[in-house]
């Protein structure tokens, strides 16, 4: 076998970044040929400039594109260093992105599908549900946070038309209160589906996929990791397999069956 | 414009076309990076480290950010000889046909498995142009670092990898004690030491007051550990006449024109490769424009050129 | 908001009223800070090296930049014991006074100029609340870190100076074979260590061929060299029970708590204290917020508490 | 002797900061307190954010203050980093600077006067030149540059009307082609002065000490040395003395007495 790399790397320069909740943000890139190449459920690694001691870029999944606009959208918090800087980066700056990274959603017809987000889970979760929708199949849409000002998602989910949404809160500050698994327990009771997909923090994932197990629903989560290539040359990302020994989030992932994951 | 400097050199025997190489464990085993460029374009790849038969490597998180530098805990993961050589050998193969040496690392818990790793590179690998034995890897409990550890524990490793193959033979060194190991290992017959690994460092979670990664130390690589690499690599010329390659945190031409002036004969271009896909091409470039600048013809009048 | 941590240590005898000292030679000695703040609030200072009689130190320049850090090749600039006292004595018998313990650094280029400076010391500074033998110096040619880089020539130099003086001492340690030397030191009676010295690097202005300082290699500091020297307090914590003081690349609270973790007793702000000169007070109010959040009511319970 | 410290910490932000040659920028800073100390030839360090990797404050001499302003006028060559990030701090951006560091001028009432100023060593010669004017002597000034398009300072030398002016470029480009210390010699054969002041490259200062002593007149410079805290607590910034030994360039001066430094 020889291997053939289908990773480059893309100048961007920023069209819009603005907070869209407190300490997230949506920013809206250009980056035309990447923007034609990106399939929902990839991501893209990022090198946000300003301080040249962090040396890491920043792995972002994405919302959107738009294709036509040459253009991706993504939805992130600022949570440290690197993404209170990318928070600061105004429209018409500009640096690097490699990408399209790993495998995508695994997305074909089918029955009525689940969709579950947590907090900034939800950009590759919106992204598959679109895809889905695309696709002709029904989805339901779980979109959890931690609090109502931390929530983004639910007019792009609602937008979405073959879609239910239903919204959860920590605290109840806004839609239902508790957590995405108990409104997916619901779901489950009421209607069959045919896939699970989910994205959040990664015991909210464990709790979705020990679910879906029981309903004997199929389920694809998309995974975090520490990453610092982001292209499978470094070994940094690596996830434990149920049947032992580890995959690369990057490179086999970030989406993976989850039912092969070591939770 | 032409370069008018000749840019070849001879690190121990692997004849290769610049100075370039990349450092084992941050250029994957080379085709991740065809997607940016010509990887047929540097003088030499490392592969990584491989052992005999798989290591399933750390659990995560393996990496955490520090000051100019990152710190890792792979440990050495990789899927053993035969699977490596099956998924990655005609690339390689093909990769040497392009004029890139393509040096194997070798890794072991033990003597017994250096050896046994090496017979099987030896045999499997007709294309390698030579071999770097990993005697540093901080991030294993067994083998890695502990082999390297003393003069007396590297040179027992050479005398027992060097009857396996004819072709050359670098030894990977840690950050410690290198003049006298880096004497012990050309005693026993290495062709070319690189040097160095990563310093083990230590990053603690105060809030959990545990460590940032699965175990309690790791290496750390990157900007950070440039001068530190810089200066043992002067130690080791200075202790040695054997050609040596230099690592640590090369960013630069001119990052990697400190190695060359302190005595080494290649650089290995490690972390930059993972936050900047394009480094060691533009390194290359720019230690070109450099040897130019210095007025030299050939980039070999500038090895251990730096005056004290 | 009073806190509700007990912060104060004893470093080996040196009742210090908080974990925060200043790091020998970044920190002149003491006044020049009391511009920015009143230096008694800190647990201790340490003083520059000082021999008995005057060194001069190096050419310029003593100074370069690295990334995250700086490399200095200072050598050791002093009056001598008597010069130093005349000018600096009152001040510091003041700074006791105010509750800020005084640690006097001694340097020598020979075991004979350590008991000697020793001994000016111990007659013409009754306010010391102990001294720092300092045999890590990476920037001199006699004496200095060639006086630690053995576990025999560190025990030599602590069997001479040990009957020197009742008062503690504390043994400043290069960043080299640190259980080694460690164990070697508390066995001749050290009260307790400090580690580390900077760490030798090279910077190479590849224009010129010359080295960026005055001499080939010289000492790196700053938070580049942080998780080594956390790492490097872990070991020397397993090694022996005498208390350990964490110095290397403290700019924050958290630093200073990742030392204290792996079993520092104090801390000491180095090259911080000459870029943000009110580094160590805020070091110090930090540290003191993190212990608090962690639930003690006495810092002595995370002296060590890391988890592994 | 109970030492007592100086030297404080301040904040300032940026009232305008532009381009005045090539490469060669002229910011005026607001910061009242440090103001309101500065002596001509003191010298302030400054923290220029944007990059955590570079840890060290640049040190900076100024060319004048507003007292009743509370401003400072700095004028600086990009020559590396952390002047070119200082270059891009715009009006209203702020950071903290370090000051007053060192011994300025040693200025009293005398007769005539030479200030010997090459490229951005001008802004100390100038605060040298007002001063002395203001202290109601003669001063002639002689400002070189390596090319027009690099000179700063002369409109100010002007403005003070008690002097003469110079102007020297090496290749020719502008005023008289050729050395500072030509036209130092120049004008030693046509006048008595009674003090040099001098700040520039250090073999154009080297070459003004030699004159001067040559002629009989007291010569003083302004050093430069790779610095770190600037307040005298790290020995890192030492002056080789003719009778041996070391001086703190950021305490002893950074203004010497010529004839004292080895050069
Ligand atoms: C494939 C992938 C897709 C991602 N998509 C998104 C997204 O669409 N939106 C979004 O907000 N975030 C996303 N993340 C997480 C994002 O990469 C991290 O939040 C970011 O790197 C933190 O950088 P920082 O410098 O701000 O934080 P740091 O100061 O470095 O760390 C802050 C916290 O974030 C954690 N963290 C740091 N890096 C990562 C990482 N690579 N993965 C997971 N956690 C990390 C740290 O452990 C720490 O708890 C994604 C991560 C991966 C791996
Ligand atoms: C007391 C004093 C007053 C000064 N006043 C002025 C002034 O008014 N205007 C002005 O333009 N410059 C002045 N300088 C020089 C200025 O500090 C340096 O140019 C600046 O620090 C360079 O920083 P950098 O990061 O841009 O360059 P770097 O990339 O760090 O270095 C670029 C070049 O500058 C040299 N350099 C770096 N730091 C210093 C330093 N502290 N002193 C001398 N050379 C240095 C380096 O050796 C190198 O050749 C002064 C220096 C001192 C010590
Ligand atoms: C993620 C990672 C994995 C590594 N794996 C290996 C390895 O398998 N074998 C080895 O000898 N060195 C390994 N290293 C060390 C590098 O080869 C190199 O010696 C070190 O990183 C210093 O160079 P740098 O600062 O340019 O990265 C690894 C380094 C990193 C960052
Ligand atoms: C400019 C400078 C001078 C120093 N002088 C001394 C000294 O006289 N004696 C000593 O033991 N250490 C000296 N050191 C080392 C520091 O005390 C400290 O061990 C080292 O800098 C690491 O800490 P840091 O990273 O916080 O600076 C010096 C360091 C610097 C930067
Ligand atoms: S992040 Fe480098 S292999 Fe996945
Ligand atoms: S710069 Fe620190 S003493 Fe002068």
């Amino acid at each position: 076998m020889q291997p053939s790399a289908k990773v480059h790397l893309y100048d961007f320069h920023v069209c819009s970044n603005e907070a869209v909740g407190r300490d997230v943000f949506r920013m809206v890139m250009e980056s035309p040929e990447l923007a034609g190449k990106l399939a929902p459920g990839q991501f893209m690694n990022i090198a946000v400039p300003g301080d040249a001691s962090h040396i890491v870029r920043i792995p972002l999944s994405f919302a959107g594109t738009d294709v036509d606009d040459g253009t991706i959208e993504l939805v992130y918090a600022v949570v440290g260093e690197g993404t209170r800087r990318l928070s600061k980066m105004g429209a018409g700056s500009g640096s690097t992105v490699v990408g399209p990274c790993g495998n995508g959603w695994r997305i074909g017809p089918g029955g009525r599908a689940l969709a579950v987000a947590g907090g900034v889970g939800a950009p590759p979760v919106i992204a598959a549900a679109r895809a889905l929708v695309e696709s002709g199949r029904d989805v339901d849409v779980i979109l959890g946070a931690q609090t109502k000002d931390r929530l983004w998602g639910e007019k792009d989910a609602c937008d979405l038309s073959a879609s239910d949404v239903v919204v959860t809160t920590d605290d109840g500050s806004y839609g239902r209160r508790g957590f995405t698994t108990q409104a997916m327990e619901d779901l489950l009771a009421q209607r069959d589906y045919d896939l699970v997909v989910t994205c959040g923090p990664s015991v909210m994932m464990a709790g979705v996929a020990r679910l879906a197990q029981d309903a004997h629903v199929a389920c694809q989560a998309s995974l975090e990791r520490m990453m610092t290539c982001g292209f499978g040359a470094c070994s940094t990302c690596n996830v434990a397999m149920r049947a032992g020994g580890y995959k690369s989030c990057c490179m086999d992932g970030p989406v993976f069956d989850a039912q092969e994951v070591a939770w | 414009m032409v370069s008018k400097v000749s840019m070849a050199v001879d690190l121990g025997g692997i004849r290769m076309k610049n100075p370039v190489n990349t450092a084992s464990g941050t250029f994957g085993n080379g085709w991740q990076f065809e997607g940016f460029y010509s990887v047929g374009d540097l003088g030499a790849i490392t592969t990584k480290g491989c052992a005999a038969e798989a290591w399933d490597g750390n659990p995560a998180p393996r990496m955490c950010e520090l000051p100019s530098g990152i710190m890792n805990s792979v440990g050495l993961q990789n899927p053993g000889v035969r699977a490596f050589i099956a998924s990655y050998g005609e690339y390689l193969a093909g990769l040497e046909e392009r004029g890139c040496r393509v040096i194997c690392q070798v890794a072991g818990h033990s003597i017994e498995e250096y050896v046994r790793a090496l017979e099987l590179f030896e045999e499997l690998a007709p294309f390698a142009s030579g071999f770097e034995i990993n005697i540093s890897c901080p991030n294993v409990s067994k083998g890695g670092a502990a082999m390297g550890a003393t003069a007396a524990a590297a040179a027992e490793v050479m005398a027992a990898v060097r009857p396996v193959t004819k072709r050359p033979i670098v030894v990977k060194m840690a950050p410690h004690d290198v003049g006298e190991i880096a004497r012990a290992l050309e005693a026993e017959g290495a062709d070319a030491l690189s040097l160095i690994n990563t310093i083990p460092g230590m990053a603690i979670d105060v809030r959990t007051r545990r460590s940032k990664l699965s175990r309690p130390t790791a290496g750390i690589s990157g900007p950070a550990i440039h001068a530190i690499a810089v200066r043992m690599v002067w130690e080791a010329h200075r202790a040695v006449s054997i050609p040596l390659c230099g690592i640590g945190g090369v960013t630069s031409g001119e990052d990697a024109a400190e190695f060359i002036l302190a005595g080494a004969t290649a650089v290995s271009v490690g972390t930059a490769n993972l936050v900047d896909p394009t480094a060691a091409p533009r390194v290359e470039r720019e230690l070109e424009a450099w040897a130019e600048s210095q007025g030299v013809s050939d980039i070999n009048e500038l090895i251990g050129a730096f005056e004290c």
